[in-house]
C-alpha cells in the first residue's frame, strides 16, 4: 500500500495557500508571477493525485492543459511585465495603477 | 387581385426614406429637408391606401402578415391593425411630415436629425402593428433612442437632464413589463410563444395575473403618465425641439394607452377589472394635478405638458371604466390628444421661433400682432379644454359618459377637470395674446407663414372635422371597442379564484348591452 | 515501502520549505530558484504516483523552460532590485495571510475528513499501475491525450498560437520605441509616439 | 292635410354659420361688406323664420298638435348604445326664439354697421356675430341635450370672443376670461345633468327626456333637474353665478345688447322651460329651487343696479334682474310667461344697450352717468326710443313690459307663492326707481356732456334699429295680452297650458303692480329731477349708510369669490407645482439618482488600480464560496 493520497492532496492545498499568501503580499511582478506559477503546480499535483485515486490517466492529461496555459501565460505575462518595465522603470505592481475610474 | 401588404409597407417606408437620407451629403440642407418632407408624405399617403383598405365593420385585425422569425424561441413577425392600432398609425404618419415641416429651424446637423425623425416613425408604426409581444418590445425600445436622441442633441437647455430623465424613467419601467413578458411566454399554453393572439387565451391564476398586470403596468403608466410617474413628461417636453415635443405628446404618450388597451387588459382581464378603482383613482388624480399644476406654470410649454397629463388621465379613465363609450372615447380621445397638443407644440415652436423664450411673462399682447396664429391657438386651445363642436369634446364627453354608466358619482371630480382646463388654458391665453403688446419685440412679431399654416391647417382641418363628424372615425373604432370591453369584462379564471373578484363573473354590471364575443 | 515514505518525507519537506523560502526569498533570483526546487520536488511526487511522462515534462518544461524565461526576465530589469518591506496597502498582508490560512485549513479538512465525499471511490492506485504496466503509461496517456481530449488538444494549440503572436506584436512594439525614444516618459508622450507611428503606417 | 315638414330649418343656422366662416377666413378682403352680409345672413334667416312659422300655422290640428317636427341633418356620436344625431327640433317654443333671436339680431347687427364703423376689426366683429347667432339658434332648434348643449357652450365662447373683442384692454381680457370659466362652472353641472338624463332615459332627444319624465322617481328628476339649472344659473347670470355678466360689459355694446341682454343669456330660460316635465317630474323641490333662485336674484341684482353709475352695468344688473323674473316665472309653472317676458324683455333691453351705445357713440365711450346730462335736447330719437323701453321695464302700461311683468307676479299669486309674489313686486317698485334714475340723470335736466366732446345723434344706421326696437316695446305685450293670450295658446303643445287666474284678483294684481311702477318713478323724481333732488339724495345715502356702500361694493362677491375660491386654488396650485411635483416627486427621482450617483462615488473607492487589492477581493470570493462548499458537505 502506497503512500495515502490525503498527504499528497495536503501538501498541494499547503502549498497553494502559499501560492495565493506570496501572490497577495509580493509587489515585484515577477514574484508574483512566480507565485501563480506555485499555485498552479499545486493545482497539478492534485490532478495527478486524482488521477491515481480514479485508476485512469485523465487527471494526468489535464496536467498537460495546464502546463500548456501556465507556459502561454508566463509568456504573454512576462512580455506585458517587460513591456511596462521599460515604459515605467519599475516592476512593483503598485507603481502600476493607473487603470481606475 | 392581390393587394399591396400596406402594413408592412408603412412600417418600413419610412425606414427606407431614412436610409435614403443617409446618402444625401451632410451639406445640402435644403434637399435634405425636401427630400424628409417629401419621404414622410409617402409614407402619410402610405397609410391612406391602408385606411382605404381597412373594412370598417371588422373588429377583429386586419392587414396582417404573420411570418415565422426565430422560430425555435416562438418568436415571429407578426403584425396587424385593429380600430385602435388604425388611428395611432394614422396620427403617426399623420404627424410626422408636419413635425418635419416644423423643424425648418433646426439648422445643426440637420441630416441625423430627419433620419432619427423618420427611424420614430418607423418604430412607433411598428409599436402600434405589433402582434407579437417580442416584436413589440422590440420596436418600443428602438423608439426610445431616437426620442433620446431628439431631446438630448437638438434640445433645450436643459436637454441632457431631460433627455437622460425620459430615458431612465421609460427603460425602468419597460424592463418590468420585459420581464413580464418572458414569463408570459414560459407559461404560454402549448409550446412557449411570443404570438400575441396564442397568448391571449393563456390560462393564469389571479396572483399571476396581479403581478403581471402591475408589471405591464408600471410600463405603460409611465408612459401615459399617470401620477406620480409624471415628472419625466415637464422636462422632455419642454426641452426638445417643436418636432421632438409634438411626436413625445402626440405619440409617444399614447404608446402607454395603447399598450393599456393591447395587452395589460386584454391578456390580463381579472387583474385589471381588479384593479380598476386604484387606477381611476390615479387617473383622476392626474386630471385634477395636472390642471391644478399646469395652472402656475410660467413656461407655456411646461404648462401644456401638464396639459397631457390631465388630458391623459381622461384617456386612462376611458380605457379603464369598461364601458363601450368610455372605451371608444378614450381611443378617439387618444387621436384628439394628439392632434390638439401637437398643433398647440408647433405654435409655441413657432412662438419661440420668433422670440426665443418660452415664458409666458416675456408675451402679452401678441393677438394684436400675430393674429392669424392668435385665431388657431384659440381654436387649438378650445379643442384642448373640450368645447363642444371640436374634436376634444366628443372624446371626453364619450369617456365621461361611459363613466357615469358604471362609477356613476366619480364622474364628478372627474368632469371637474373640463373647468379647470378652461381656467388654465384660457389664463394663458390672455396672458400671451391679449392686452396691449408691452415690449417692442412682442410688436414687431411676423405673422404664420405660408410654411407654418401648411403644418397647422390640415391639424385645424382634423380637429374640425371630428368634433363635426366623428362618424367616420368612430365607426373604426367602435367593433374593436366592444371587443376589447366584452374581453375585459369577461372571466376567464376560473369560478374558485374568479368569485372573489368584484362584479366578475356575473355577466352584464352596469349599462350591460355587451354582447358576448362569437 | 519504506523507500516510498523516506522519498515521500524528503520530497514533502523539500518541496514545502522551499516554497516557503519563496515567501522570504528577498531577491527575485532566490525565489526562482526555489520555485525550481519545488517543481523538481513535485515531479518526485508525480513519479511516486505513477505519473512518469507528466514527471519528465514538469522538469523539462517547468523547471527548464519556464523558469530560464523567468530567470532572464529577471535578468533583463536587474537582478539586484529589491522589494521594500512595508507594505504600503493598509491590511493587505493580514489579510491575505488570514484568508490564505482559512483556504488551507479547508482544503487540508477536504484532504483528511472529507475525501470520500469527492472521490467516491474507482480502481484506484492497483488500477493506475496496471494501466502503467500495460499499455505503459505514456501510450495510455497519449491514447487519452489524442483520443478523448482531441478538441481540447487542438484549442490549445491555437491558444499558444495567439500567445506567441500577441507576445511578437509586444516585442515589436518594444523594438519600434527602443530604436526611437526608449522610455517614453508620460502617458501624453506615449500617445503622441503611437500617434506619430499611425501616421507613418 | 300635409305634414309639417320644415326643411327650411337647416338653413336657418346655417347661413349665419357660412357668414360666420366667411367673414373669419377672409377677413380684411371682406371688411367692405362684412356688415351688410352679416345683417344678410341673419336677415334671412329671420325671413326662412317666419315662412316656417306660417308653416306651422297652417297646421290646423286640435289642440294645435302636429306643430312640430324633427329634421335630421346628419349622424353625429355613437359608441355602444349610445347615439346622439345633429338633430333640429321645430316646434312653436324654439320658433318664438328662433323669430327673437334673427329678429333683435337682424336689428342689432345693422346698428353695429354704424357703431363699429371705425374699428380695425370690423369684418372679425361681424364674423363673431354671425358665429353667435348661429350657436344660439342651434341652441334653440336643438332636437337633444347634447347638441343643445353644442349651441350652448357655442354662444358662451362667441361671448367669451366678444367680451374680449377689445382684447388689448386688460379688463376687457379679464372679463372675457371671467365670463368664459365661470359659465364652464355652470356647464359643469349641466354635462352631469346630461349624464344623468342619458343614463336614465338612454336617450337624449327632447321628446324621449319630456316623455320618460313622469316615470323618473322624484330623486332622480330632481338631480336631473338641479344640474340642469346649475347650467342655467351660469349662463343666465343667476345667483350665485351672475358675477360675469356686469364685467362682461367690458364688449362692445351691440354685444351687450344681443348676447348679455336678449339672446344668449335667456338660454338658461328657454331651458328649463324646454325641459318643463323634468322639473316638474321633480315634485316641487326643483321648481322651488328654481322660483326662489329667481326671486332672490331679481331683488339682489336690483338693488346693485340701484348703485351704479355705469350705464351698461346698471343695465346688466337690470338684465340679470329681469332673467331672475322669468326664472320666477318658471318656478311657478308659469312656463309661457317666462318666454312672453323673456320676448318683451328682448325688445326693450335690446333697445335700451342699443340706446346706452348710442349715447357711448356720441360722448367718446363715455358711460359714468354723473358726467352726463340733459342729453334728450341733442339727441332726441336716442332719447324718445330709451323712453319707451324704461316705461317698459318700469312696468307702465301699456308698453310690453306691464303684460309681461304683471302676469309673472300674477301667476306667483296664483300659485300660492305669496312671499316670492312679495319679492317680485318689491323688485318692480325697485326697478322702475333705478330705471328713473339712469333716465332721468342721462336725458333730463341741463345739457352737460365731458369736455372737448362734440354731441350728436347717431348715423341713420344706428338710430335705424333703434325705431323699430322702441315700437316693439311698446306694442309687444299684444302677442299675450290678457284674455287673448296668444303665446299661451301657440306654445301650449309644448309647455302646457299656463293656469292664469280669472275673476277679480288679477285686476287687483295689476293694478298693484302698476302701482309699484309708478311708485318707483315718482321716488326717483323726487330724488333726481325735481330741485333739491341731490340733498335729499345726500340724506338718504348718510341715512341708509351700511347697506348702500354694501350695494355700492357689489356687496363685495366679486371679492369673497377672489379670497375664497381664486386664491386658495392658486395657492393650491402652487404648492401642487412647486412643493409635491418640484420637491416630492422630483425630489424622489432625483433623489434615487443621486442615491446611485452616491453609491458610485463609494464603490469607485474600491476600485484602486492596485492590482493586489483585487486579488484580495477575488480571494476573499473564493475563500466565501469554497466554504459554502465545504460547510455543505461538513454539515
Amino acid at each position: 500500500m502506497s503512500i495515502d493520497p490525503s498527504y499528497y492532496l495536503a501538501l498541494a492545498g499547503l502549498m497553494f495557500a502559499i501560492g495565493v499568501v506570496g501572490t497577495l503580499t509580493r509587489r515585484n511582478a515577477i514574484v508574483i508571477f512566480m507565485f501563480i506559477e506555485l499555485m498552479l503546480n499545486a493545482v497539478n499535483l492534485i490532478f495527478v493525485t486524482f488521477a491515481r485515486m480514479w485508476g485512469n490517466v485523465d487527471g494526468q492529461v489535464l496536467v498537460f492543459f495546464v502546463l500548456v496555459v501556465a507556459a502561454a501565460e508566463a509568456v504573454v505575462g512576462l512580455a506585458i511585465i517587460l513591456v511596462i518595465a521599460r515604459r515605467r522603470e519599475t516592476s512593483n505592481v503598485d507603481d502600476i495603477s493607473m487603470l481606475k475610474w | 387581385m392581390t393587394e399591396l401588404p400596406w402594413l408592412d409597407v408603412v412600417i418600413f417606408a419610412p425606414l427606407a426614406v431614412a436610409l435614403a437620407l443617409g446618402f444625401v451629403p451632410k451639406g445640402r440642407v435644403e434637399t435634405l429637408r425636401t427630400a424628409a418632407l417629401g419621404g414622410a408624405l409617402f409614407v402619410f399617403a402610405l397609410s391612406i391606401g391602408m385606411l382605404v383598405s381597412f373594412d370598417a365593420g371588422e373588429a377583429g385585425f386586419q392587414l396582417g402578415t404573420s411570418l415565422s422569425w426565430i422560430p425555435e424561441w416562438g418568436i415571429g413577425y407578426v403584425v396587424g391593425v385593429d380600430g385602435v392600432s388604425l388611428w395611432m398609425i394614422m396620427l403617426t404618419a399623420f404627424l410626422t411630415p408636419l413635425s418635419v415641416l416644423a423643424s425648418w429651424s433646426i439648422v445643426e446637423r440637420v441630416k441625423p436629425f430627419f433620419i432619427f425623425m423618420l427611424v420614430l416613425e418607423s418604430a412607433l408604426i411598428g409599436v402600434f402593428a405589433a402582434l407579437d409581444m417580442f416584436l413589440f418590445y422590440l420596436f418600443w425600445e428602438a423608439s426610445l433612442v431616437p426620442m433620446y436622441f431628439l431631446i438630448g442633441i437638438w434640445g433645450y437647455e436643459k436637454r441632457i437632464y431631460a433627455a437622460m430623465k425620459f430615458f431612465l424613467f421609460t427603460l425602468a419601467g419597460s424592463l418590468l413589463m420585459l420581464a413580464a413578458i418572458i414569463f408570459l411566454y414560459f407559461s404560454a399554453a402549448g409550446e412557449p410563444t411570443f404570438d400575441y393572439q396564442s397568448l391571449l387565451g393563456t390560462p393564469l391564476t389571479l396572483g399571476t395575473q396581479r403581478l403581471l398586470f402591475l408589471a405591464f403596468f408600471a410600463a405603460f403608466a409611465v408612459k401615459v403618465p399617470l401620477v406620480p410617474l409624471h415628472t419625466w413628461l415637464p422636462d422632455a417636453h419642454t426641452e426638445a425641439p417643436t418636432a421632438g415635443s409634438v411626436m413625445l405628446a402626440a405619440v409617444l404618450l399614447k404608446l402607454g394607452a395603447y399598450g393599456l388597451i393591447r395587452f395589460a387588459i386584454p391578456l390580463f382581464p381579472d387583474a385589471a377589472r381588479e384593479m380598476t378603482p386604484l387606477i381611476m383613482t390615479l387617473a383622476i388624480i392626474g386630471i385634477l394635478y395636472g390642471a391644478l399644476v399646469a395652472l402656475v406654470q410660467k413656461d407655456l410649454k411646461r404648462l401644456i405638458a401638464y396639459s397631457s397629463v390631465a388630458h391623459l388621465g381622461f384617456v386612462v379613465l376611458g380605457i379603464f371604466v369598461g364601458s363601450i363609450e368610455g372605451m371608444s372615447g378614450g381611443i378617439l380621445q387618444m387621436l384628439n390628444h394628439g392632434l390638439s397638443t401637437g398643433a398647440l407644440f408647433m405654435l409655441v415652436g413657432a412662438l419661440y421661433d420668433r422670440r426665443h423664450t418660452r415664458l409666458i411673462a416675456d408675451f402679452g399682447g401678441l393677438a394684436k400682432s400675430v393674429p392669424v396664429m392668435a385665431g388657431v391657438f384659440l381654436l387649438v386651445a378650445l379643442s384642448s379644454l373640450g368645447l363642444p363642436a371640436l374634436n376634444g369634446f366628443v372624446g371626453e364627453f364619450l369617456i365621461l359618459l361611459g363613466m357615469y354608466t358604471r362609477y356613476s358619482w366619480w364622474v364628478i371630480p372627474a368632469a371637474f377637470g373640463i373647468v379647470l382646463a378652461a381656467v388654465y388654458l384660457l389664463w394663458a391665453y390672455q396672458r400671451v395674446f391679449h392686452g396691449e403688446p408691452a415690449t417692442k419685440e412682442n410688436r414687431g412679431l411676423s405673422d404664420l407663414g405660408m410654411r407654418e399654416i401648411a403644418m397647422l391647417a390640415p391639424v385645424v382641418a382634423l380637429i374640425v372635422t371630428i368634433g363635426v363628424y366623428p362618424k367616420p372615425f368612430l365607426d373604426r373604432i367602435n367593433p374593436s371597442a366592444e371587443q376589447l370591453v366584452t374581453r375585459m369584462r369577461r372571466c376567464s379564471v376560473d369560478g374558485t379564484t374568479g368569485a372573489s373578484i368584484p362584479e366578475a363573473c356575473g355577466g352584464g354590471a352596469g349599462a350591460g348591452n355587451v354582447a358576448e364575443a362569437p | 515501502m519504506t523507500v516510498e515514505y523516506i522519498v515521500f518525507g524528503v520530497m514533502f519537506v523539500v518541496a514545502l520549505g522551499s516554497s516557503l523560502a519563496m515567501l522570504f526569498a528577498k531577491n527575485a533570483v532566490h525565489a526562482a530558484l526555489f520555485l525550481v526546487a519545488t517543481q523538481i520536488a513535485l515531479a518526485i511526487a508525480f513519479l511516486l504516483q505513477g505519473a512518469f511522462f507528466v514527471a519528465a515534462i514538469q522538469i523539462i518544461l517547468y523547471a527548464g523552460a519556464i523558469m530560464v524565461l523567468f530567470l532572464f526576465v529577471i535578468m533583463l530589469l536587474g537582478v539586484d532590485r529589491q522589494e521594500a518591506l512595508v507594505e504600503p496597502l493598509p491590511g493587505q498582508r493580514p489579510l491575505a495571510i488570514g484568508l490564505g490560512a482559512l483556504l488551507a485549513t479547508e482544503i487540508l479538512w477536504i484532504a483528511f475528513r472529507g475525501l470520500d465525499l469527492v472521490a467516491a471511490g474507482g480502481g484506484g492506485g492497483e488500477a493506475l499501475t496496471g494501466l502503467n504496466r500495460d499499455p505503459g503509461n505514456v501510450k495510455a496517456l497519449a491514447g487519452s491525450l489524442f483520443g478523448k481530449y482531441t478538441f481540447p488538444f487542438e484549442a490549445t494549440s491555437v491558444l499558444l498560437v495567439v500567445a506567441i503572436v500577441g507576445v511578437m506584436m509586444l516585442a515589436r512594439r518594444i523594438n519600434a520605441l527602443s530604436s526611437g525614444d526608449r522610455v517614453a516618459e508620460t502617458d501624453a508622450a506615449r500617445e503622441d509616439l503611437v500617434a506619430g507611428r499611425r501616421g507613418a503606417a | 292635410m300635409k305634414a309639417f315638414d320644415p326643411v327650411l330649418a337647416p338653413y336657418i343656422v346655417a347661413l349665419p354659420l357660412i357668414g360666420a366662416l366667411g367673414l373669419l377666413l377672409l377677413g380684411r378682403r371682406l371688411r367692405a361688406v362684412a356688415g351688410l352680409v352679416a345683417s344678410a345672413t341673419v336677415g334671412v334667416g329671420f325671413v326662412l323664420g317666419v315662412i316656417v312659422l306660417v308653416q306651422m300655422l297652417g297646421v290646423t290640428e286640435k289642440g294645435g298638435h302636429g306643430r312640430e317636427a324633427v329634421v335630421r341633418v346628419w349622424e353625429w356620436i355613437s359608441a355602444g348604445s349610445f347615439s346622439v344625431n345633429v338633430d333640429l327640433l321645430v316646434d312653436p317654443l324654439s320658433m318664438v326664439m328662433v323669430l327673437v333671436v334673427t329678429g333683435v339680431g337682424t336689428l342689432i347687427h345693422v346698428y353695429s354697421i354704424g357703431y363699429m364703423h371705425d374699428d380695425p376689426r370690423y369684418s372679425r366683429f361681424f364674423g363673431y356675430m354671425n358665429l353667435f347667432v348661429a350657436s344660439m339658434l342651434l341652441l334653440v332648434l336643438a332636437d337633444n341635450l347634447l347638441l343643445l348643449y353644442v349651441g350652448w357652450e357655442g354662444v358662451g365662447l362667441c361671448s367669451y370672443l366678444l367680451i374680449g373683442f377689445w382684447f388689448e384692454r386688460r379688463a376687457a381680457a379679464g372679463a372675457a376670461k371671467k365670463a368664459f370659466i365661470v359659465n364652464r362652472v355652470g356647464d359643469f353641472s349641466f354635462l352631469i345633468g346630461i349624464f344623468v338624463l342619458s343614463v336614465t332615459v338612454s336617450s337624449l332627444t327632447v321628446s324621449s327626456i319630456n316623455e320618460a319624465a313622469g316615470g323618473m322617481t322624484a330623486g332622480i328628476a330632481t338631480t336631473a333637474a338641479l344640474l340642469l339649472f346649475g347650467g342655467a344659473t351660469g349662463k343666465s347670470a343667476q345667483i350665485p353665478l351672475y358675477v360675469w355678466l356686469p364685467d362682461a360689459m367690458e364688449g362692445p355694446t351691440p354685444v351687450s345688447a344681443l348676447i348679455h341682454a336678449a339672446t344668449m343669456v335667456t338660454a338658461g330660460v328657454y331651458m328649463v322651460a324646454r325641459f318643463s316635465p323634468v322639473f316638474e317630474a321633480s315634485g316641487g323641490l326643483a321648481l322651488g329651487v328654481v322660483a326662489w333662485i329667481g326671486a332672490l336674484t331679481a331683488l339682489w341684482a336690483a338693488l346693485m343696479a340701484a348703485a351704479e353709475y355705469d350705464i351698461k352695468r346698471v343695465l346688466a344688473y337690470s338684465t340679470i334682474s329681469q332673467l331672475g323674473y322669468m326664472f320666477l316665472a318658471l318656478g311657478v309653472r308659469a312656463y309661457s310667461i317666462a318666454i312672453f317676458h323673456l320676448v318683451t324683455h328682448a325688445f326693450f333691453k335690446a333697445l335700451m344697450f342699443l340706446g346706452a351705445g348710442s349715447i357711448m357713440h356720441s360722448l367718446d365711450g363715455e358711460v359714468d352717468m354723473r358726467n352726463m346730462s340733459g342729453l334728450r335736447k341733442v339727441m332726441p330719437i336716442t332719447a324718445f326710443t330709451f323712453m319707451t323701453g324704461w316705461l317698459a321695464i318700469s312696468g307702465i302700461i301699456p308698453f310690453s313690459g306691464f303684460f309681461s311683468k304683471d302676469a309673472i307676479l300674477a301667476s306667483a299669486w296664483h300659485q300660492g307663492r305669496y312671499a316670492l309674489w312679495a319679492i317680485g313686486a318689491g323688485t318692480a317698485l325697485l326697478t322702475a326707481f333705478y330705471m328713473s334714475r339712469l333716465y332721468f340723470r342721462i336725458f333730463e335736466g341741463d345739457l352737460k356732456v365731458p369736455e372737448g366732446v362734440h354731441v350728436h345723434e347717431s348715423p341713420p344706421s344706428m338710430v335705424g334699429a333703434l325705431i323699430p326696437l322702441g315700437v316693439l316695446s311698446v306694442v309687444g305685450g299684444v302677442i299675450n295680452l290678457p284674455g287673448l293670450l296668444t303665446l299661451d295658446h301657440f306654445l301650449e303643445p309644448v309647455v302646457g297650458e299656463s293656469e292664469v287666474p280669472s275673476g277679480f284678483t288679477p285686476w287687483i294684481l295689476g293694478a298693484i303692480a302698476l302701482l309699484a311702477g309708478i311708485a318707483g318713478i315718482a321716488f326717483a323724481r323726487t330724488l333726481y329731477l325735481l330741485p333739491g333732488g341731490a340733498t335729499r339724495r345726500a340724506a338718504l345715502c348718510e341715512r341708509f349708510k351700511t347697506p348702500v356702500d354694501a350695494a355700492r361694493n357689489k356687496f363685495w362677491v366679486d371679492e369673497i369669490y377672489g379670497r375664497g375660491i381664486v386664491l386658495p386654488g392658486k395657492a393650491f396650485a402652487s404648492f401642487c407645482a412647486n412643493v409635491i411635483d418640484a420637491r416630492l416627486v422630483d425630489g424622489a427621482v432625483n433623489g434615487g439618482g443621486r442615491v446611485v450617483a452616491g453609491a458610485g462615488w463609494l464603490f469607485r473607492r474600491a476600485q484602486s488600480g492596485y492590482v493586489r487589492s483585487y486579488a484580495l477581493t477575488f480571494l476573499f470570493g473564493v475563500v466565501v464560496i469554497f466554504s459554502l462548499l465545504v460547510f455543505r458537505v461538513a454539515l
